[in-house]
């Protein structure tokens, strides 16, 4: 084992050790000023990965704030691992999208396994039985041997991980476009289905109270994630990477059912996953939220590595954990549940009233920062926005209306391209009637997925058309959520809300900042007049290859409700004789 | 002739769930003695002699589809076979 | 009649098979965890399909250790119907309770999507109710159901009748002989990659599989009728 | 302790999906002097010494779990290591 010197807090600030972690001047300013002090090696680390933009919001706050969030059925609107709606007879239905995109340029299958993984995570964290993924993927035009490596092995890490956890995959949709040849877009989605009395939040209460950690153990995984899904991609992407993060669905099984188990013992306080920026963001948001502060002592941490320091462990993305706050005395009855399945609970630290982070490694404090000031005080930027030339110049142009001599030819044309051409060759290898409630399977417009015991149902579906919201974001983004909710009516749904994911480039260019803002606009008033407010989502920025960022690709993932069973309806022609209407204009 | 056995592990701080599971399953089988299993893929190739260096093409193929760089290491050996 | 639903870690159809037993055809079922060391009081047995120890090494490989295998062993031996599907199948070959084994799709492609099946042999007593070389719809969801033997043991196979089920039109596969489900010699163990469970009600797009389980039933209940 | 190497393939006389896909994809990625490939895996294992014969173990390791007689062919070697 080499041993490795970390840098002194002064060589932190003389040699700008920090920008290597993403931090800014200003940053590392705002840093000292809430510490009083230098931050040390780890500490740096902690603020690094929870202010970037993957877990801050820094860039995106101001354009989230647009979204509607509320509405009478919204148990739960953003700010939890997934949002929650009511459905009626004390049962609420339960998702979330996520994106993985950055780990699946870099190694598909890991990374498009990790991005289903870590969204299950979201919502069984939540205490949701998770009943249906579905995903929304976005590649180059599959002429590179290249593209179409990743565009298999994505199919395939899906396909792996979904099919092995017994989740069935019941949607998604695929567009392939030159614009994501180097920054493939995978957005992964899962829907879960909770009753009432059994939600849970990740919040740290109670001082004194234990905090525990199961799952696997923590290796040097995907350290720093976070930050490097806040990055452009370029050619070192590859040898920047350490140890990519490798998928264990059968892990994730285990302590899917434990942990819903678990979350019927009253001796249960709060659970969150390990995601992004791993034990940093589950420990400082669940003390933050709660007002609490959490001590842990990372001898504790189970390790699949020898000599790991705390800067490794605390930002190692290692798959498959998850952090519990359980009440002093009971960690006996919660660890003996996790052991039927085979999984240890470990107790790592305890709450606290302090409101601090504090982190012990060989019988000495290594980090002591403020929760909030890591979960809640990030700065937020109000980046500039300015309106593309192309956008300019699209508006000056004349509609154009192409003339089609042979209707035939052009119609076989367009079935042959791929983004419209059937999708089977990829469903095909999805499980998606596991679970045995799958009623509207893929290949039609939104899958419909029966609540067994009731007369109910959910619709779901994703969607969004890039190139319309390149061409003119706020209509774009109107579109991709009317698309979205003709998908659900025409399976026999009510709207019920959307979980988004937003795909963009890097959002320090107005050009992309603009996009970002309007399409944005664009969501939200669809948003209002479907009645179908946005309660969980993602934001993905810095797609962007050599400089080039993707089409503006905000994904819309909605879920509507059929009361009765007798209303779902399927998208084919179904005998002969029967008359065909055209609705809309 | 050629027959080449390329071997390929993944790498050493990625993690082996296959290894784990099989650790674990040893274990309950009674075999305490074992501390460590790690799982790769072992693979045999008969290759005809060409113009080419055989041992740069053994390389490339390993590079490009055999093992996967990201997540794994490999090696090789190479043995001329003479055909009867 | 009792069922027991064998669940192993990384078991996924569990849910599914006893649903079927239970609501699809109102017997009895029960869950019972791999480590387990009884199955007194059940009448037939369900292996079902999922990824049980994460299918690591091979399918079925470490699940035929399970404490619960030994009662399996047992039960068989005692006549009783033991149903194996998909990973169920493949343990029960792991454990030598039906010949051969299982390698990757030919495709190497997980593989889901409804098939059609011949029933080849009706004379067992999970088939009875269908019609020798009736063709039914049963889906499949696997990545390895190729299933292989050598030649002594296809003949032995053929001449015992213990092919049960075959693929019909295209193989989804590459098994040999279109190979779908076979039979212990005995007639009481039934291993299948297609999913029965899968396909008993209307709703979720078919109930081929039903009358497989009512099969079972009925053979239990004159058997049962016979003895009382 | 004994760093313990098993390589475990599919018998001969059973035809390697595995192998006869990645044999088509080197042709088609030009190297058409690749006649056969067979697929098999490559194990690690690291036991501690115990008062069993260390041979007998891995035997009935590779018998029982590690690879399937039905299908598959194995051999191992035994190498003793120094703990430093
Ligand atoms: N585009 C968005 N629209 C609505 N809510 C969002 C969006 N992006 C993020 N959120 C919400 O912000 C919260 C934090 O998200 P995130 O950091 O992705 O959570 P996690 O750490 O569980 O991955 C979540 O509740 C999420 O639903």
């Amino acid at each position: 084992m080499q041993l490795k010197l970390e840098p002194s807090p002064e060589q932190i600030k003389s040699d700008k050790i920090y920008q290597e972690m993403g931090i800014s001047d200003e940053e590392f300013k705002r840093i000292e000023e809430i510490l009083g002090r230098l931050p040390n090696y780890t500490e740096t680390g902690l603020f690094s990965v929870m202010w970037s933009e993957h877990c801050s919001y820094k860039n995106s706050k101001p354009v989230l704030k647009k979204f509607p969030i509320s509405g009478e059925r919204v148990l739960q609107g953003p700010g939890e691992g997934a949002g929650i709606v009511d459905i009626g007879d004390n049962q609420a239905v339960v998702f979330k999208i996520e994106s993985h995109n950055h780990p699946s340029a870099i190694e598909p299958y890991q990374g498009a396994a990790t991005g289903v993984g870590g969204i299950i995570r979201d919502v069984f964290s939540m205490g949701a039985r998770p009943i249906a993924l579905l995903n929304s993927l976005r590649f180059g035009e599959l002429q590179s041997a290249r593209g179409k490596y990743l565009f298999e092995e994505v199919i395939a890490g899906i396909a792996g991980y979904g099919n092995c956890i017994g989740i069935p995959t019941v949607g998604g949709e695929i567009q392939f476009d030159p614009c994501y040849e180097g920054n493939p877009l995978v957005n992964a989605m899962c829907v879960g289905v909770i009753d009432h009395k059994d939600i849970k939040t990740g919040q740290a209460h109670g001082v004194g109270n234990t905090v525990m950690y199961v799952g696997a153990k923590t290796g040097r995984d995907g350290i720093h994630g976070a930050t490097f899904a806040s990055e452009e991609l370029n050619e070192q992407s590859e040898e920047k990477r350490p140890a990519v993060q490798v998928g264990d669905p059968f892990m994730e099984k285990l302590l899917l059912e434990a942990c819903l188990e678990v979350v019927q013992s009253d001796a249960l306080v709060g659970i969150q996953d390990m995601g992004a920026a791993g034990l940093t963001s589950s420990s400082a948001e669940m003390a933050s939220k709660a007002g609490s502060g959490i001590e842990m002592n990372l001898n504790l941490v189970p390790q699949r590595e020898t000599g790991m320091n705390p800067y490794e462990m605390m930002l190692s993305e290692s798959q498959e954990r998850m952090l519990l706050v359980v009440q002093k005395g009971r960690e006996q009855e919660i660890a003996s549940l996790f052991e039927k399945y085979g999984l240890e609970a470990v107790a790592v630290g305890h709450v606290t009233d302090d409101k601090m982070l504090r982190l012990t490694h060989n019988g000495e404090v290594v980090a002591e920062v403020p929760a909030d000031a890591l979960a809640e005080d990030a700065p937020v930027y109000h980046k500039p926005s300015k309106v593309p030339a192309y956008y300019q110049e699209f508006q000056a142009m004349d509609n154009e209306v192409p003339a089609v001599e042979n209707v035939s030819e052009t119609l076989l044309n367009l079935l042959k391209q791929p983004t419209i051409a059937s999708k089977e060759w990829v469903y095909d290898q999805y499980d998606y009637m596991v679970r045995t409630n799958t009623i509207v399977a893929p290949g039609s417009d939104a899958a419909l997925v029966r609540i067994r015991g009731t007369e109910k149902a959910l619709a779901m579906t994703t969607d969004c058309n890039s190139r319309y919201i390149y061409l003119d974001p706020e209509t774009g983004g109107k579109i991709a959520v009317a698309e979205a909710a003709r998908n659900v009516v025409c399976s026999g749904a009510e709207p019920l809300a959307i979980t988004d994911c937003l795909n963009f480039g890097n959002p320090e260019k107005p050009e992309i900042f603009w996009q970002l803002e309007k399409a944005a606009d664009g969501m939200s008033e669809a948003c209002r007049t479907f009645n179908s407010p946005v309660i969980s989502g993602n934001v993905s920025l810095y797609n962007e290859t050599n400089g080039t960022a993707v089409y503006p690709t905000p994904v819309i993932g909605m879920v509507g409700l059929v009361q009765n069973l007798k209303d779902a309806t399927t998208q084919e022609f179904k005998q002969a004789g029967d008359l065909i209407y055209l609705l809309g204009e | 002739m050629y027959k080449v056995k390329v071997y390929v592990t993944l790498r050493e701080s990625v993690l082996d769930p296959q290894g784990t599971a099989v650790k674990k399953s040893l274990d309950t089988m009674g075999y305490q003695a074992v501390e460590d299993v790690r799982i790769g893929k072992y693979m045999e190739l008969t290759l005809e002699k060409t113009d080419r260096d055989v041992e740069e093409v053994v390389k490339e193929m390993c590079e490009r589809l055999l093992s996967n760089p990201v997540i794994e290491d490999y090696r090789y050996e190479i043995e001329e076979s003479v055909v009867l | 009649m009792k069922f027991a639903v064998i669940v192993f870690p990384g078991s996924n159809c569990d849910v599914d098979m006893y649903h079927a037993a239970k609501d699809e055809l109102g017997e009895e079922a029960e869950y019972v965890w791999h480590d387990e060391t009884s199955l007194d009081g059940f009448d037939a047995v369900l292996l079902p399909g999922g990824f049980s120890f994460g299918d690591y090494l091979r399918t079925g490989a470490i699940a035929r250790f399970s404490p619960i295998m030994n009662e399996v062993v047992k039960a068989a031996q005692a006549g009783k119907p033991i149903l194996g599907v998909c990973n169920g199948f493949q343990v029960l070959l792991e454990a030598g309770l039906l010949p051969g084994g299982m390698r990757r799709n030919e495709s190497l492609k997980f593989i889901c999507r409804p098939v059609n099946l011949t029933v080849k042999n009706n004379e067992t007593m999970f088939t009875s109710l269908y019609n020798k070389d009736e063709v039914i719809q049963i889906p499949i969801a696997h990545g390895e159901g190729n299933y292989y033997c050598d030649e002594a043991t296809l003949a032995t196979l053929k001449k015992n009748n213990q092919i049960i089920f075959t693929y019909q039109g295209t193989n989804p596969n590459g098994s040999i002989e279109d190979i779908a489900g076979i039979i212990n010699k005995q007639g009481n163990v039934l291993g299948m990659m297609p999913h029965p469970e899968r396909a008993v009600d209307p709703l979720l797009g078919g109930a081929d599989g039903l009358k497989l389980f009512k099969s079972i039933v009925k053979q239990w209940r004159e058997t049962y009728a016979v003895k009382a």
